[in-house]
């Protein structure tokens, strides 16, 4: 099981803060492609937090990470 | 030293971190709500963080301005949730044996905050809300007006 | 806003007056007492100015940066008399819409205060006392070690 | 009659925080002279202030103006 964050707008949109996905690993590529395909999210200017880390495309994500959404951010 | 916070950020606490008897500079940023963005009136703000995620970057952070430079001392706190006009979302204080440490450490430290710790902002107007979708407030995601 | 004061110098009342609703960021200098200048310990330090002009410089200082940099507002206090380690002998806000502006005004302020107010300090160590010859506090006028 | 100031260390130097001087008129430079001559000060570093603004060495002083001698300054 995969645990998903969502942040602001997205959260929005998609309804809740949080998702699961069960699965044992994926890439972050696939991970997007999975949320573009099933959120109708974009996800062209999101970054990807595993575990609180910033991610790359290529990284993979496994059984029991904490992935989040992370659209551009506007603190400060 | 680097905190989330939903209450209001008392400056001169954040400042008292950063003394000590060889810093001949403090330099301070306090970023507060601003009414007009454009020529669109800002009601009040609501600031929401991957709180865990955003403590670990605003120590990160602290640690990458250590590095740069050596002898200065780095505190950030940002404030979350309901924020009205005039209200600090966030105070850093740098303090340095030299001015010109603490003024490049302290702008380096907004300009990471600004592109990289995961905080966002939902303006809120009279006709509507948005939330901003980069520090300087020119994209948006979505648009419910 | 623009003051040479005898007593203690109050940061939050410096930053409040330069605070308005339209001004994001408000980037403030602290400039204290250090305890070590190369291997030397300051035990004190004592400030003396040409009051009444080193006002008007930095009033004229405050309008150089209205000029420079058109909606920042800037405060400046410097302390004089006997201040002790950590004390602090200038403050300087400068609030604005842009946080570029404000760093820049800022620095801009320091820097002019450095070398064209009519302000002295004389350092007090274990073995003897100076007055500082410049901002840097690299050339000495007499030495009465 | 011509007011001069003095401050830090060439205030201790000459031992009192102002003196007159009985000239109807004379340049910064001739002024700088006299200081030098009488009281031993040395002007190379120091800048002249006519009635608290700066002045240059072809500037002239005036009866009833107030002068003031400017080493550099330490403030900040």
């Amino acid at each position: 099981m995969i645990q998903v964050l969502l942040f602001a707008h997205l959260r929005e949109q998609v309804g809740c803060e949080n998702l699961t996905i069960h699965k044992k690993q994926m890439t972050v590529k696939e991970f997007k492609e999975l949320m573009e395909k099933q959120y109708k999210l974009s996800t062209q200017e999101v970054m990807i937090a595993i575990n609180e880390e910033y991610a790359t495309d290529s990284d993979v994500i496994a059984e029991g990470d904490t992935v989040a959404l992370i659209p551009p951010v506007s603190g400060g | 030293m680097f905190d989330i916070v939903s209450c209001p950020i008392d400056t001169g606490k954040v400042i008292k971190q950063v003394e000590h008897r060889n810093a001949g500079a403090i330099v301070t940023f306090i970023g507060t709500v601003r009414e007009m963005t454009q020529d669109k009136k800002t009601l009040y703000l609501e600031y929401e963080a991957y709180e865990p995620m955003a403590r670990g970057m605003l120590t990160n952070i602290g640690k990458e301005i250590e590095k740069k430079w050596p002898d200065t001392v780095t505190a950030i706190a940002h404030r979350i949730g309901h924020l009205e006009v005039g209200d600090i979302a966030v105070v850093i204080a740098v303090s340095s044996p030299h001015r010109s440490d603490a003024y490049e450490a302290n702008r380096y430290a907004i300009e990471r905050i600004k592109t990289l710790v995961p905080i966002w902002k939902k303006e809120h107007w009279e006709d509507g809300d948005m939330w901003i979708g980069n520090q300087e407030g020119t994209i948006s995601y979505t648009d419910h007006q």
